[in-house]
């Protein structure tokens, strides 16, 4: 294989593509809008009115330790975190995802529980691991670690914590 | 009437068999529970296409003993919330009656040619315990106070799975005992006596017709057997201890010898009832017999009244095999709306024909009535039990 | 400010119990501290603690309800006692090493955990699998698909109270997982689907084996049919039992069986296929009232429209490579690693730091047995993922449970969990 | 009588009279000491069964069955009484728990 | 006068009995009892515990040791078999069901995971359930299958039949202390207080 | 001789019970207290030859009555013992005391100064022992005493039905708390509850 067949396609050129009211890129085939978090609720709104009824998934990604540039259309800045939705249009067949900025100094982003009760879940997921918090959300609470948990396992500055195996028997330090 | 052992005056004799008696009883319970929980565990093994237990003893036959012995070595615990003298009564509770109510059952006799009789030591008596002239009553007596072991451990353990274990426990026995008693009555209106012994002297003329299986009509008999076998806690009727909804229900709180005092009452109980059922409808210990007395008297009426319990034993276990759990509500509408009124209906019908060969009516005008009253009887019921539910949901309906 | 900084007693219980019908807002602590009081000192309600270690919480899933008597007012469902943290150890692994590690999510199902990750990271890489390692990962999906509802079978049988139907449905996996055994190596967690394809060919005789299971397997399944099906006590448990409307399920994100059997036919081999589902005709099974019943026979009839699917799939089966032969992705064959010095370089490259595949994220999705399994990957260029995030199915799934569990019994409870079928791995992952 | 010389004595219905009375006493004080609705109605219970075990008696030294025949009544008598007392005992504590018998004074609205 | 009770009969309680033909009969009996009857607790975790089940299924069958009894309550179970990795979640839980059973008991740890946290060296497992309660078999594997379940169940049987009878097992394991894994370091914390 | 023993084992039976009904202040001790007293009193009408009698009071009474109680007791929760300290008529326990006594007082003063149990022999029947009890019992209740019969049986009608009326949950009640009015899928734009 060549590189340049692992090569991403290239984004559409300018001017940049519109939709939802929110800037567009394409990955692998597949349509990503950008909204701000400001513009976030109203773009799932039209989305949800537009038939994309099913969110399927709603996830965060934390970018600290990210060397590679981030495919994100002109007009956006890139933040520590990006909240990552997926929704479903069942009537065309086909899906969309949306990529939210969220900084680090205010780790808050709209939720989508009024829109989508089905993302309480998820939402909670990556409040717990990244210690995101989303507004609107009716259950802000841990759902994986236990309540009295320490830090956000899934940021990029919480370590692994792997610790040497203990053999029994074994001295302890 | 009576046991004619008593008859004649109370000697050593007489003191020396009657506890014979009680000794070989009480080691027939203890022998026939242990087996009783071999046989579960093999058959169910067998219909799920498994082994079974087969490394304690022969066949996994000392089982039983291992558990027990296990059980009984075990620690024992006083959970801190629980109400102590009740925790440690209630297992108690649940053993005794389980044992007492065996003391009726005809284990043998020659009823075929006979009166029901054997002969120990030249005093004729009957193979049984005890014949008290309220037998059978005396076996629902015992069951009643059965139910407090149950619901006094599930309440005394002082928490929650088994607090809803013995609430559900009461509800479900007490619903059940009244279809029992019910389906009790129209074996005590054919045969015509409460004692265990005469009812089984009532059948033992001709073998099956005489049956009070065949003479009741067989729905009795099936009723016997379901509302017996929720009696029992039994699937699929186990509600008490569900263990995929309640842990282990009552006995959740109880370990060692405690634990296997509920273990034998449930499994001893299984064996009464069996019992029960065989004398009631399936003429206990008597059958065709031929042959010298001793045969006659001992050997094939107890073949006989073994083959019967072991058939009710089997169809317990498969019971467990095949059927899967009834819910709470379900079970009270099987008895409360299905078992009680069909009961109720069938002893009514027998009593009138009953009271049609008394009063030399004819037999199949009054049945032909008795039958049509009942079916308004039953449409009544129907109706307002659609009424109800339609009520029910309009309730729901309202606040959903 | 975030609610675990919240002190616990400015939180109005009542208010939270209050929100919401059949969802119990209640933090574990909360709910802790109530103990074994009643919820609300002028209701007859109290809280009740089901699992983490309860014989029908399908593992470690935990519930609060509040309960009035037997009937369930409100629930909760409690997570986090399987978490595995894998989404963190997946960023440590190679994407090679990758697999490994999903595999153990969905630990009823994990031939459809490596796919999803096998297909994520093909579809970033932009490589073309060969068409038989293609039909290969379909029939092994399938087949994990009847060994997974065929668990369910057993366990639902179970919570039922049916005991035999619990080792009948043991039985015939276990058949499934020794032909597994015999293609993979391995029962469960099999590290067979790899990026690339799959790890080795099928073996001789397999062909035979499958067809000696398939023999028997459908005269088992009329048995349960028999067993329960038509059993007046399962139709009654089942039957209107945790009932759920398409548009709650839409909105909840419900998928796979629970989505099926409100009558929604949503299935992603049909609607969004992947592999070649395209080319083999089978049925997408759906119910009508969307109770536990439905789901029930849902899973049922879906062995048997998996059984059709693989007799095709065993008529199409082309022949050709079983991975892709980009040594940079696959590993050589063992046999050219002596004769090649490239193969050994390739060899030693692949399994030491991996292969680098390209920046960027995608979102890849497949059809579990459970609903939609998704995978999002985003990729830095090295040879690790910088992120992996696993869409379980099960996870978004139990978000119905309070409401298909409002207003039910404590036994209906136990059948709403079963029909739901969640595997906690994948809860928690 | 009671005391009679001879040894052992002869139970007489005296005897069972005097148990009657001494158990119709304990559950009549009893009614009047408690106040939780439940036992008092238990301590009826006990009267009842006093009196029934005192009809017994008399069916017997008189040798009438009638006596019997009223501790039968007597006893669905106390069933019914027991459904009807429990049932206003639950729907009174199920709104004021802990309430005590003074507290279904509010029964007269 | 009584003699004076032997010392070791004050130290030990009746394990400081000195065996005799009759005890050695009994502990005999008991130590038969005990390894035929071995209920075990119905506690599962994760995909070994498929397997545990599986290992109760038609082809292997574990009632055939009388095992098919899966308590429940764990009042009443014998033997916890921990099936799966155990997350800092469930390591409290998991130590709270072990002193809920009562003695004599044994803990078997199935798979890797369970026995060292296999796989998954990170922040959410426990690295080794022997932190948090006593083990008394390994079974390896990931996961193990019914064949080496039943080989680690025979192996807790032999164990059983060769122990004491009246010892107990509380020195096992002390109290448990779960203390957070460090997210900034590498730097490992003891979870639990292991012995 | 056995009548003595059993009369005086019964009677103690039955004393202990009734004494423990009274005394005990936990409402479970008290009705387990009650069972032993039925059942000691089961026991006397056996030793006087009432079978029938003896088994339905243990069916009836042990077996659905104190069954009930208790099972009101579980369902309501009526854990805690009841607070003897309160007393709601001034002087109620010592006069209640004082009745007692002389309730006791004057039924042994009839029993002994009258001369014992008198009456006449009725003309229903005789009582006997074993199944001739039950049969002759049946046909008294059925022939004498059938009105009674039929009177008791509508009194138990109308106190089931009464029963059920008094504990059913009125409609309204129901789930008028639940809080509904927020269903399941939120409608857009509907303020949710936050948490923080």
């Amino acid at each position: 294989m060549t590189d340049a067949a692992i090569e991403e396609v290239p984004a559409e050129p300018a001017p940049p593509e519109e939709a939802f009211g929110a800037l567009v890129t394409w990955s692998r085939g597949q349509r990503v809008l950008h909204p701000t978090r400001e513009t976030y609720l109203a773009t799932v709104e039209a989305l949800r009115d537009a038939g994309f009824i099913m969110c399927v998934d709603v996830c965060a990604v934390d970018y600290l330790l990210a060397k590679h540039g981030r495919a994100l259309p002109v007009g956006i800045e890139a933040e520590r975190f990006e909240v990552v939705a997926n929704f479903i249009n069942p009537a065309e067949r086909s899906r969309i995802r949306t990529r939210v900025q969220v900084p680090e100094s205010d780790p808050t982003c709209p939720s989508l529980w009024p829109l989508h009760a089905g993302t309480e879940g998820p939402e909670r997921e990556a409040f717990d691991l990244f210690g995101i918090t989303f507004d609107g959300h009716p259950d802000m609470t841990r759902i994986l670690m236990p309540e009295n948990w320490q830090g956000h396992p899934l940021r990029k500055d919480y370590a692994m914590g792997r610790i040497p195996v203990q053999f029994k028997g074994a001295p302890s330090s | 009437m009576g046991d004619p052992l008593y008859t004649d005056g109370i000697g050593v004799a007489v003191v020396l068999i009657t506890l014979l008696k009680v000794l070989v009883t009480f080691a027939f319970t203890l022998i026939a529970t242990m087996f009783m929980v071999w046989f579960e565990r093999k058959i169910i093994a067998d219909m799920q296409h498994r082994i079974g237990p087969n490394r304690a003893g022969p066949w996994g036959l000392l089982q039983t003993l291992a558990d027990g012995t296990k059980l009984f070595f075990k620690e024992d615990l006083l959970p801190n919330k629980a109400d102590r003298r009740i925790f440690r009564l209630a297992p108690i509770l649940a053993v005794v009656p389980a044992f007492l109510a065996f003391a009726i059952i005809p284990l043998g006799g020659n009823f075929d040619t006979g009166d029901g009789t054997v002969s120990i030591f030249g005093h004729r008596t009957y193979l049984q315990l005890a014949d008290p002239p309220v037998g059978v009553l005396f076996f629902l007596a015992m069951s009643a106070i059965g139910v407090y072991g149950v619901m006094l451990a599930g309440w005394s353990s002082g928490s929650k799975y088994p607090l809803l274990g013995s609430v559900r426990a009461t509800a479900q026995i007490v619903s059940y005992e009244a279809a029992l008693g019910l389906s009790v009555a129209a074996v005590l209106l054919v045969s015509r006596s409460l004692s265990t012994h005469g009812i089984v002297s009532s059948q033992a003329d001709r073998f099956v017709i005489d049956w009070n299986l065949v003479v009741t009509g067989v729905v009795p008999a099936v009723i016997f057997l379901i509302a017996g076998t929720a009696e029992l806690n039994r699937p699929p009727f186990d509600l008490v201890e569900a263990e995929q909804e309640l842990v282990g229900g009552f006995n959740t709180e109880y370990s060692s010898i405690r634990f296997a005092m509920f273990f034998l009452a449930e499994f001893m109980n299984t064996v009464t009832m069996s019992a029960l059922i065989v004398t009631m409808f399936l003429g206990g210990p008597s059958g065709p017999t031929f042959g010298p007395d001793w045969l006659r008297a001992w050997i094939l009426p107890l073949f006989w009244f073994f083959l019967k319990l072991v058939i009710f034993l089997f169809t317990f276990v498969w019971f467990r095999g095949t059927l899967p759990r009834l819910r709470y509500d379900q079970l009270m509408d099987l008895g409360w709306k299905a078992l009680i009124p069909i009961s109720l209906g069938w002893l009514l019908l027998l009593a009138t024909i009953r009271v049609a060969q008394a009063e030399g009516w004819p037999v199949p005008i009054a049945m032909a009535i008795a039958i049509a009253v009942l079916l308004v009887g039953a449409g009544l019921l129907s109706l307002s039990l659609k009424a109800a539910r339609r009520n029910r949901e309009a309730d729901a309906g309202a606040y959903a | 400010m975030t609610a675990v900084e919240t002190p616990a007693e400015t939180i109005d219980y009542h208010a939270r119990l209050r929100s919401g019908r059949g969802v119990l807002r209640m933090s574990e602590v909360e709910a802790a501290q109530h103990g074994d009081k009643l919820a609300d000192e002028n209701d007859e309600t109290m809280l009740m603690n089901m699992g983490p270690q309860h014989p029908s919480t399908h593992g470690v899933l935990r519930l609060m309800l509040e309960l009035r008597g037997e009937q369930v007012m409100r629930s909760k469902p409690i997570l986090g006692y399987l978490h595995t943290g894998m989404e963190k150890t997946a960023e440590d692994l190679t994407y090679l090493q990758g697999p490994t590690n999903v595999t153990r999510m969905d630990y009823a199902s994990p031939l459809f955990n490596e796919l999803v990750f096998s297909m994520a990271v093909e579809e970033l890489l932009g490589i073309e699998v060969p068409e038989r390692a293609q039909w290969i990962r379909m029939l092994m999906c399938e087949l994990n698909r009847m060994s997974s509802h065929l668990l369910f079978q057993a366990t639902n049988g179970m919570d039922i109270g049916a005991v035999s139907v619990m080792i009948y449905g043991w039985r015939d996996r276990e058949e499934m997982l020794r032909l597994f055994e015999k293609i993979t190596g391995l029962r469960m967690n099999h590290n067979y689907i790899r990026p690339g394809g799959v790890a080795a060919d099928l073996p001789d005789g397999w062909r035979d084996d499958l067809l000696r299971i398939f023999d028997t397997l459908p005269e088992h399944l009329e048995d349960l049919d028999t067993l329960l099906t038509g059993q007046p006590i399962w139709r009654e448990r089942l039957q209107g039992v945790g009932m759920i409307s398409t548009q709650e399920a839409l909105d909840l994100g419900a998928t796979g069986p629970i989505l099926r059997s409100t009558g929604y036919a949503w299935d992603l081999r049909r609607e969004l296929p992947y592999l070649r589902y395209d080319q083999v005709d089978f049925d997408v099974v759906v119910g009508t009232f969307g109770d536990c019943f439905d789901r029930y026979a849902i899973r049922l009839n879906e062995i048997r429209e998996s059984m059709k699917i693989v007799y095709q799939i065993l008529e199409k089966l082309p022949k050709g490579d079983y991975k892709a032969l980009d040594r940079k992705v696959t590993p050589p064959p063992r046999a050219r690693i002596d004769e090649s010095m490239e193969a050994l370089i390739h060899h030693f490259k692949i399994y030491t730091e991996g292969f680098k595949v390209p920046e960027g994220e995608v979102y890849v999705a497949v059809e579990s047995p459970r609903g939609e399994l998704g995978c999002y990957l985003v990729s830095d260029g090295t040879s690790k993922p910088y992120r992996m995030h696993i869409r379980g199915p099960s996870f978004v799934n139990l978000q119905c449970l309070p409401h298909m569990m409002a207003d039910s019994l404590i036994a209906d409870t136990v059948a709403i969990i079963s029909s739901v079928d969640p595997i906690m791995g994948e809860v928690d992952r | 009588m009671l005391l009679a010389a001879d040894f052992p004595p002869e139970v007489t219905a005296s005897w069972y009279l005097v148990l009657g009375a001494v158990l119709f006493t304990i559950g009549a004080v009893g009614l009047l000491v408690r106040r939780n609705p439940l036992v008092m109605f238990m301590c009826v219970e006990l009267m009842l069964n006093a009196v029934n075990l005192t009809f017994v008696s008399f069916a017997r030294a008189l040798g009438d069955l009638g006596g019997q025949v009223v501790v039968f009544f007597v006893m669905v008598v106390a069933a019914a009484e027991v459904v009807v007392g429990l049932a206003i005992v639950v729907s009174v504590l199920r709104r004021r728990p802990g309430a005590t018998a003074d507290d279904i004074a509010m029964l007269k609205g | 006068m009584a003699p004076p009770l032997p010392k070791a009969l004050l130290d030990d309680g009746l394990a400081g009995l000195q065996h005799n033909v009759l005890t050695g009969q009994l502990e005999n009996l008991v130590q038969w009892a005990r390894a035929r009857s071995l209920w075990p607790a119905t506690f599962g975790l994760a995909c070994c515990a498929i397997e545990m089940m599986a290992a109760g299924g038609a082809h292997y069958d574990l009632s055939r040791f009388g095992m098919e009894v899966f308590r429940a309550s764990p009042r009443q179970a014998d033997l916890m078999i921990v099936a799966g990795r155990v997350s800092q979640k469930m390591a409290p839980v998991l130590r709270q069901i072990y002193d809920q059973m009562m003695e004599p008991k044994w803990v078997l740890s199935m798979g890797v995971c369970a026995s060292s946290g296999g796989m998954f060296n990170n922040y959410a497992i426990v690295q080794g359930v022997d932190q948090v309660v006593p083990v008394d078999v390994y079974a390896p594997g990931c996961p193990p299958g019914p064949e080496t379940l039943l080989h680690a169940i025979i192996t807790i049987h032999e164990k059983i039949t060769s122990g004491e009878i009246l010892q107990r097992r509380s020195e096992g394991a002390g109290p448990l202390v779960i203390e957070q894994r460090d997210g900034q370091t590498e730097r490992g914390v003891r979870i639990g207080t292991a012995r | 001789m056995p009548e003595l023993i059993t009369f005086i084992l019964a009677g103690l039976i039955v004393l202990a019970g009734a004494l423990g009904v009274v005394l005990l202040r936990h409402p479970v001790h008290a009705a387990l207290s009650l069972v032993a007293t039925l059942f000691g009193v089961a026991v006397l009408f056996v030793a006087q030859e009432a079978h029938f009698l003896a088994a339905v009071q243990v069916i009836v009474y042990a077996g659905a009555i104190v069954v009930l109680f208790l099972f009101v007791i579980m369902l309501l929760g009526v854990d805690e013992a009841e607070d003897l300290s309160i007393e709601p008529l001034t002087g109620q326990r010592p006069v209640a005391i004082i009745s007692g006594v002389c309730i006791l007082g004057l039924s042994l003063a009839a029993l002994f100064f009258a001369g014992g149990a008198t009456g006449a022999k009725g003309t229903s029947g005789t009582p006997m022992g074993g199944a001739e009890n039950i049969t002759e019992l049946g046909r008294l209740l059925f022939t004498d005493y059938a009105f009674a019969f039929e009177a008791t049986a509508i009194l138990l009608t109308i106190a089931v039905i009464g029963a059920v009326l008094l504990a059913r949950r009125p409609p309204g009640e129901v789930l008028a708390d639940a809080g509904s009015e927020e269903t399941a899928t939120p409608k857009a734009g509907q303020e949710p509850e936050v948490v923080s």
